[in-house]
């Protein structure tokens, strides 16, 4: 196992010890709800339904095509926020 | 008198060297370890933050990455639902 | 103070005085980059920090641990040489 890989495990683990991993993911939807990432990807959706029309489209294939845009929508505040927060809780719980 | 004070000096100054020389190997190799062991443990400190910072960096857009593959597949599958129920309506 | 310890701060004083001291210990600097001691003791300051680990390491310890392998390592040949100069500039300045 690489130092990087060691590295990322140890983070990991300490997140999922403390609960926290699973608090960050809540705080990540809310935040997403909050910024209307979710409607605007649910219009997208609604988009590719109706350009392809719904008999010709799987959950599969609507997953691959609104994924990339999902991505892209997520703010980058939002990530920088959680990941503040992954260093804030790193600096007070973890000794690494 | 002469001759003996002569092998006197030499003896002296074999001397001498030979304890100025170890004193001078002594206190470059004191300063050196202690600049090298000094240098290292900076190194291997700023070493360790880089690779902290990259792997929060990293974990964090994993976990980015596993909630939005989550939260889309359902949101789709929310979605497609809702859509497939609208047509049933209009159907009916 | 015997006549030797005598002379020999006086020869010690004129040696730094003249600089000669200095230039000496700069002489053997550049032999132990030259014959690559400083590497290898880089080398083995990585390999004690890698053993103990980071956290559990000191400047200090760092320097009691290498210390004895420093001083072996250095090489004959540029003790030999470092003798042979100083024997240079004893002759050379025969009057100290």
């Amino acid at each position: 196992m690489s130092k990087d890989s060691q590295m990322r495990a140890a983070i990991n683990q300490k997140l999922i010890e403390m609960g926290e991993r699973e608090r960050l993911k809540e705080l990540l939807r809310a935040k997403l709800v909050e910024c209307g990432w979710k409607d605007q990807l649910k219009a997208h959706c609604k988009d590719v339904i109706r350009e392809k029309g719904l008999e010709h489209v799987t959950v599969e294939d609507l997953v691959t095509e609104v994924t990339p845009k999902g991505r892209a929508l997520v703010p980058d505040s939002v990530k920088k926020e959680l990941l503040q927060r992954i260093r804030a809780f790193l600096a007070q719980h973890a000794t690494l | 008198e002469e001759a003996r004070r002569k092998k006197e000096h030499e003896a002296f100054l074999t001397d001498f060297t030979f304890s100025l020389c170890t004193s001078i190997v002594d206190e470059v190799v004191n300063e050196s370890v202690k600049e090298t062991a000094s240098s290292e443990i900076q190194q291997a400190v700023s070493e360790k933050a880089e690779r902290v910072a990259k792997c929060t960096e990293q974990v964090c857009s994993s976990l980015v990455e596993e909630t939005l593959n989550a939260d889309i597949a359902v949101l789709v599958e929310d979605v497609l639902e809702a859509e497939l129920q609208r047509i049933h309506k209009y159907i009916k």
